[in-house]
C-alpha cells in the first residue's frame, strides 16, 4: 500500500501534515505523537523579527468550532532557526515552515533568511485575519496574491506554498492568481473571519473583536474551496478546516487535496495526528485502495 | 514526569456543595500520581458541540485511593454538563497540567478568592509550615470547613454576611495578617490587589492566573500573560498560563 | 418594556421574524407557534412562474449545521398570492415576501405583481448558492447589487430588504452597494457555500454537489457581518445564520441588528421562533431594559 | 388530529435483535395515541453537533400501554448513539409524521425490504384480509418470526442462505404471488421493482418513500419525490415524502 504522496517534487511518507499555528513546532504535541509518524509538520507562522501578538482573550469557543485571535505571536526567525529547526530535524519527517509578515519585504526577509535553511517547503501565510496590516489583506486581492508570490518565488530555495483565504468571493481566482505568480502549491483554508459577543458583559469576547473560525464547523465550507481550487489550478492542495478524523482528512482528499492538515482538532484531542494516519490506511485497506494517489480527486 | 494523556475517568461522586458550587471525585490514578497543589486538569465535554476543554483546578488528591477531587462552579454549558453527571459515568480528562504551587517559605498567607479557593485545598495539606487561610466570597461560603483542619481561617464576603465586608485584602489588613510567602488564586482584580499588597510588604506571592484555552499543553498561544521580562519561550514577554503556569511569581507578571 | 423595532416605517411588535425558505410559508409551523407571537414571518423565494428546484437528495447534515440545495422551489408568484398571502393575513404579524429571480427582469416581475399585495416588505434573495444564474452571481458583485437594488427599488411599493451573501471577501462593499442603490434594509447572512462528500460511496451527499451551510456552525461569521455591515450603511439590518436562542439573537441585536431571522433551528425545534421571543422579554427582565432599541448596536 | 409536538419520551427497551439492528420500545402516550401503520417518528440526537431529526418508522403500536416500537439499524452516528442508549432514559421524539398506510384491499402482499421491513409489522397486524408477506434481507435475518402470526411468510436473501435467493421480487415471481393490493417499504431499487411488478400484474400498490429530511413537516421542501401529475402544495411535480407521504400510490411517483 502507498501512501506517499510527492508535492512539487517533495515526498512525504504520508499526507498528514499539521496545520500552521496549532502544533507549535512540534515540541508540545511531540509528547503525544512520534512526529516521525507524520508526513510533515507545519509550524507556526514565523516572521523577520519576534512579534507579541495580540492581547488577551484569545480564544473563544463556538458551536462546533472556535474562534483564535492570536496575532501570529512568534518568538522570530533567528530564534526559529536556532531552535526550532535542529528540534524538528532530529525525526523524521519533512518540515513545512509558515511564514508571516506586515509588508512584501518582510515576507522576502524571512523568506531570504530561511533559504539556505534545512526546510522542506515554506507556506506563506496570506491569509492571517487577526493581523491589522498584511495577512489577510494580501490574501483577498488577485493582484496581490500575484505579485508577492512572484516576489518570494524569485528569492525561496525551497518551493513555496501560497495559504489562500476563504474569506473571499471566489477561491478559484485567487488560487489562479498564486498559480500564475509562480507558486508551487496552495493550501487552505485559513480561518473565516467570527466573531462572538457576550451578552451578559455585552462587549466582544476577543480583545481583538473579532478572529478566525476553525474546527469541525467550517468543514463544508472548506471541502467545497479545496474543490473549487482544485479544479481551477494544476497545482497540488494541501486541504485543511476542521479535520478531526480520517474520514474528514479523505473528504478533502477526494475533493482534490494532495495533503491534509489537522488543525483545531489537536486541542480536542492531542494525538488526532495519527489517528487520521492511521485511519488512512484503515480506509485504503478495507477498499483495496493500493495508491492513495488514486483517490486524489476521485470525486468530481 | 510522564505525560499528561486525555484519558477516561470515572466519577466517584458529584455533589452540589453550595449553589451551584459542585465537588467531583473523580478515580484518576495516573493523574493523581503525578499530581501537584496549583496543577489543573482539562475536562472534555461529551456533548461534542462545545470542543474545548475546561480547565479545573485539583483541589485535592489522594493518591492512596488514586483518586482527584475537583470543585467547581457552573460558569456556562460545559460546567452545567459536568453538573448534571452521576457517579459511575466516565469523564475524559488529560492531566495534571501546569506547574503547581513551590511550596516554600516559613509563615504562609494562602488566598482563595470564589472559585479560586480549591486549589488552595491541597495546598494548606501539602505546606508544611504554618498557615493563615484568606477566603474570599461574594456571599455563599463553601469548603471553608474542611480548611479549618489545616490553619487558621479568615473569611471575607462582599455582603458582609460571614467574617469581613470586603475582600480579601480588607480581612488581611482587619486582621494585620503577615507572612513571609503568599499563595493565592482568584479573580484577576484580586490578585492585583495580592500582588500590590505583597508588593507594599516585601512579602513574595506566587499568583495563579486565569486565561481562556485551547490546547491546555503549550502549543497554541491562546492563553498567555504579560510578563516583565523577555520570556525565553516566546521571546517576547508572553507567558503560557497553561505551561509556564498557572502558577507565577508575582514579579514576574502584569496583571 | 418595548419591544417593538421599526424598520424603514414599518413598525413590528418584536424583532424575531422567520429566515426564509426555513418555514414555508408559515402553514405548517403554524400549528406549533402562535404566528400572531412572531413579529413578523418571512416566506420562501417566491419566483414569477413555479420552479421545480433542485434534484434530491437536497439536505445534507454537517456538524453543527446542515447544508442545503433545495434550488428555491416555490409555487410560482400567482399561487402564492391566491393562496398563502390570504393564510399569512389572518395572523397579526408582518408579512415579508422573499423575492428570487434569474434575471433582473423576473425580479421586477414578481416585484411588481407584488405591488399591489397586502404584504409589508419585499426581501430580494440575491445570495442564494443553490441556483446556476441569479442568485448569489448577483449578490457577489457591487455593480450588481446597486444595479438590481435600483431596478427594484422604481417598482417596488413596499420597502425592500435586500438579502446579502456572505460568500465575500467584503461585506461592507456589498452593503453600501445596496444603499447606493435605495434599499430601505438588509438582511444577512445568506448561507455560505458549501460541500460534503460520501467517502463511501466516493460521490457527493448533494445532487447539486454544493449546497449552503446554515445553522449554529455558521454563526460566528454571521455576528461579524452583521457588526461589519451596519457599521458600512445607516440602513437598519435583519440579523440571521445560526439564531436558535435568544442569547444568539442578541449577539445579533448587539452588534447591530435591528430584526433578527430564526432559520435552521425550527428544523431542531419547532417553537425556535416563540422561544426567542419570550427569551428576549425574560433577558430585558433581567437586565432592566426598557427598550429593544437601546440594545441594537451597543457593542461597539 | 392533534400536532406532533417535539416530546420527551422514555425508553423502556432497547436491546439488539441482529447484528447492528436494535428493536427499541419508548413510553410516548401520545405519540402511540395518534399512530397509524406507516407513519413516523423523528428522534432527535443528544449530542447537539448533530443537529437534524432521525426519521424512523414505527414498527409496533401498544396504544394500551402508550407505547410504541422502533426498529432501526446502525447506518451513522445518529443510530449509533441511539443503540448506545438504555431503558429509562430520554429521548426526545417528534411524531407521529406523515400519512400512513390506507388499510384496503382483500388480498394484499406486503413486502419489506431490509430496513423498510419494521413498519409492515404494525400493518400486518392492522390488516384484516388475507396477507402474504414478503422480507428481502441481504443476509442475516430479522422479526420475520413475528411477522407469521399475521400470515404466510416468504424470504429473500440476497446470499440465498434463507428462502428465495434474490431480492423480495424473485421471491414473488418463485411463489407466484398474487394479490389485489401490495404494500412496500424499502430500498428504492426494490420499490423499482415493486412498482414494475404491479403495473405489469395491475396490482394496486403503495409505496413508502425514503428521503433526506431536515424539518420533517413539511415546510423546508428538502425531502420531495417527483410526482406524475402538478402537485397541488407545490405547484409543481413534488410532493413531500415527510409531509404528503412517506406512502404514495405507486402511479402517483416517479422513482
Ligand atoms: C487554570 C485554571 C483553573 C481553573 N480552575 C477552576 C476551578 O477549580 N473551579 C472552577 O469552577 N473553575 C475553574 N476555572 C474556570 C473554568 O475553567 C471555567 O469556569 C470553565 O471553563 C467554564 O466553562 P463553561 O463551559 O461552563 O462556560 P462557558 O462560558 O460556556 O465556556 C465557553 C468557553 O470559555 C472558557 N471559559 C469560560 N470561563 C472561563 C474562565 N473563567 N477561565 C478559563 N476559561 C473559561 C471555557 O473553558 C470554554 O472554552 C479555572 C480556569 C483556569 C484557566
Ligand atoms: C420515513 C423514513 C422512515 C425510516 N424508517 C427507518 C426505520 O424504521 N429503521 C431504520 O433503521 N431506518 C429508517 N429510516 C432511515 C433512517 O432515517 C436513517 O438510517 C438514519 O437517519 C441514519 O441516521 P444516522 O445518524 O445513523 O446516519 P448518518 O449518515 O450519520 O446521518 C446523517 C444525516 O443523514 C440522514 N440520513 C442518513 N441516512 C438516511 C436515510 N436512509 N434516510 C433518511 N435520512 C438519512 C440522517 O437523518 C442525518 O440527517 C427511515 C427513513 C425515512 C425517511
Ligand atoms: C490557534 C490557531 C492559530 C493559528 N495560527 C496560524 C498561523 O500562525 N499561520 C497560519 O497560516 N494559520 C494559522 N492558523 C490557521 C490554521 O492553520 C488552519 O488554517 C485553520 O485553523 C483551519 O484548520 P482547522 O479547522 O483544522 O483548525 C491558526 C489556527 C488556530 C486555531
Ligand atoms: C432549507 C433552507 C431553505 C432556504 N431557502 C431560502 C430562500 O428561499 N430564500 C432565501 O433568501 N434564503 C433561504 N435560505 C437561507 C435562510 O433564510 C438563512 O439566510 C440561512 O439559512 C441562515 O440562517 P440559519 O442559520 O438560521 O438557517 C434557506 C435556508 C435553508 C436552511
Ligand atoms: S492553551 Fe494553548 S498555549 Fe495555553
Ligand atoms: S423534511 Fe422538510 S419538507 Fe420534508
Amino acid at each position: 500500500m502507498n501512501t506517499s504522496v510527492t508535492l512539487a517534487g517533495i515526498t512525504f511518507k504520508n499526507p498528514v501534515t499539521t496545520a500552521s499555528g496549532t502544533f507549535g513546532s512540534g515540541m508540545e504535541y511531540g509528547e503525544y505523537v512520534d512526529l516521525s509518524r507524520l508526513g510533515a509538520v507545519t509550524t507556526k507562522g514565523v516572521s523577520n523579527v519576534p512579534w507579541p501578538g495580540n492581547p488577551t482573550p484569545r480564544i473563544a469557543e463556538t458551536y462546533g468550532g472556535m474562534l483564535n485571535a492570536i496575532g501570529l505571536q512568534n518568538p522570530g526567525v533567528d530564534v526559529f532557526i536556532n531552535r526550532d529547526i535542529p528540534f524538528l530535524r532530529k525525526y523524521d519527517t519533512k518540515v513545512i515552515v509558515n511564514v508571516v509578515g506586515k509588508t512584501t519585504e518582510e515576507y522576502c526577509e524571512v523568506v531570504e533568511r530561511l533559504a539556505c535553511q534545512d526546510v522542506d517547503m515554506l507556506e506563506i501565510n496570506i491569509s492571517c485575519p487577526n493581523v491589522k496590516e498584511g495577512g489577510i489583506a494580501f490574501g483577498q486581492d488577485p493582484r496581490c496574491v500575484f505579485e508577492i508570490t512572484s516576489e518570494l518565488k524569485k528569492r525561496a530555495k525551497q518551493p513555496i506554498i501560497m495559504k489562500l483565504s476563504p474569506n473571499v468571493a471566489d477561491i478559484g481566482e485567487m488560487a489562479r492568481a498564486a498559480e500564475a505568480g509562480g507558486a508551487d502549491a496552495l493550501s487552505l483554508i485559513n480561518t473565516l473571519t467570527g466573531m462572538k459577543i457576550d451578552i451578559h458583559r455585552r462587549a466582544f469576547l476577543l480583545a481583538n473583536k473579532t478572529g478566525g473560525l476553525s474546527g469541525p464547523a467550517v468543514k463544508p465550507v472548506a471541502v467545497r474551496m479545496v474543490y473549487q481550487a482544485a479544479n481551477a489550478v494544476k497545482l497540488p492542495i494541501i486541504g485543511m478546516g476542521g479535520i478531526a478524523s480520517a474520514e474528514d482528512a479523505l473528504e478533502f482528499i477526494m475533493a482534490g487535496a494532495s495533503m491534509v492538515a489537522v488543525g483545531t482538532a489537536n486541542f480536542i484531542n492531542p494525538t488526532a495526528t495519527l489517528e487520521v494516519v492511521e485511519g488512512i490506511e484503515a480506509y485504503m485497506g478495507q477498499y483495496g485502495i493500493e495508491d492513495i494517489n488514486d483517490l486524489i480527486g476521485c470525486v468530481k | 514526569m510522564s505525560v499528561a494523556m486525555k484519558r477516561k475517568t470515572v466519577i466517584t461522586e458529584n455533589v452540589e456543595i453550595a449553589k451551584d458550587i459542585y465537588s467531583m471525585w473523580l478515580n484518576a490514578p495516573d493523574i493523581s500520581r503525578e499530581a501537584r497543589p496549583g496543577q489543573f486538569v482539562s475536562l472534555y465535554c461529551r456533548d461534542r458541540s462545545k470542543l474545548l476543554p475546561r480547565p479545573i483546578s485539583i483541589c485535592e488528591i489522594n493518591k492512596e485511593q488514586g483518586k482527584i477531587r475537583l470543585v467547581y462552579r457552573i460558569a456556562g454549558e460545559g460546567t452545567r454538563e459536568f453538573a448534571g453527571m452521576d457517579a459511575a459515568e466516565d469523564m475524559e480528562a488529560m492531566g495534571p497540567l501546569g506547574n503547581g504551587f513551590t511550596l516554600e517559605g516559613k509563615k504562609a498567607l494562602l488566598i482563595g478568592g470564589g472559585i479560586g479557593i480549591p486549589p488552595m485545598l491541597e495546598l494548606a495539606k501539602q505546606l508544611s509550615c504554618e498557615k493563615q487561610i484568606v477566603l474570599g466570597y461574594r456571599d455563599i461560603t463553601f469548603l471553608e470547613k474542611e480548611f479549618e483542619a489545616y490553619g487558621k481561617v479568615y473569611i471575607s464576603t462582599e455582603d458582609g454576611s460571614r467574617g469581613t465586608k470586603g475582600n480579601v485584602i480588607d480581612a488581611i489588613r482587619e486582621e494585620s495578617l503577615d507572612a513571609d510567602i503568599i499563595f493565592a488564586c482568584g479573580p484577576t482584580p484580586m490578585l492585583r490587589g495580592v500582588k500590590a499588597y505583597a508588593t507594599e510588604h516585601k512579602i513574595k506571592a506566587q499568583l495563579s492566573l486565569e486565561e481562556r484555552m485551547a490546547c491546555g499543553i503549550g502549543a497554541c498561544l491562546g492563553c498567555i500573560c504579560k510578563t516583565k521580562e523577555v520570556d525565553h519561550h516566546s521571546n517576547v514577554k508572553n507567558k503560557r498560563i497553561c505551561k509556564d503556569g498557572p502558577v507565577f511569581y508575582a514579579e514576574e507578571v502584569e496583571l
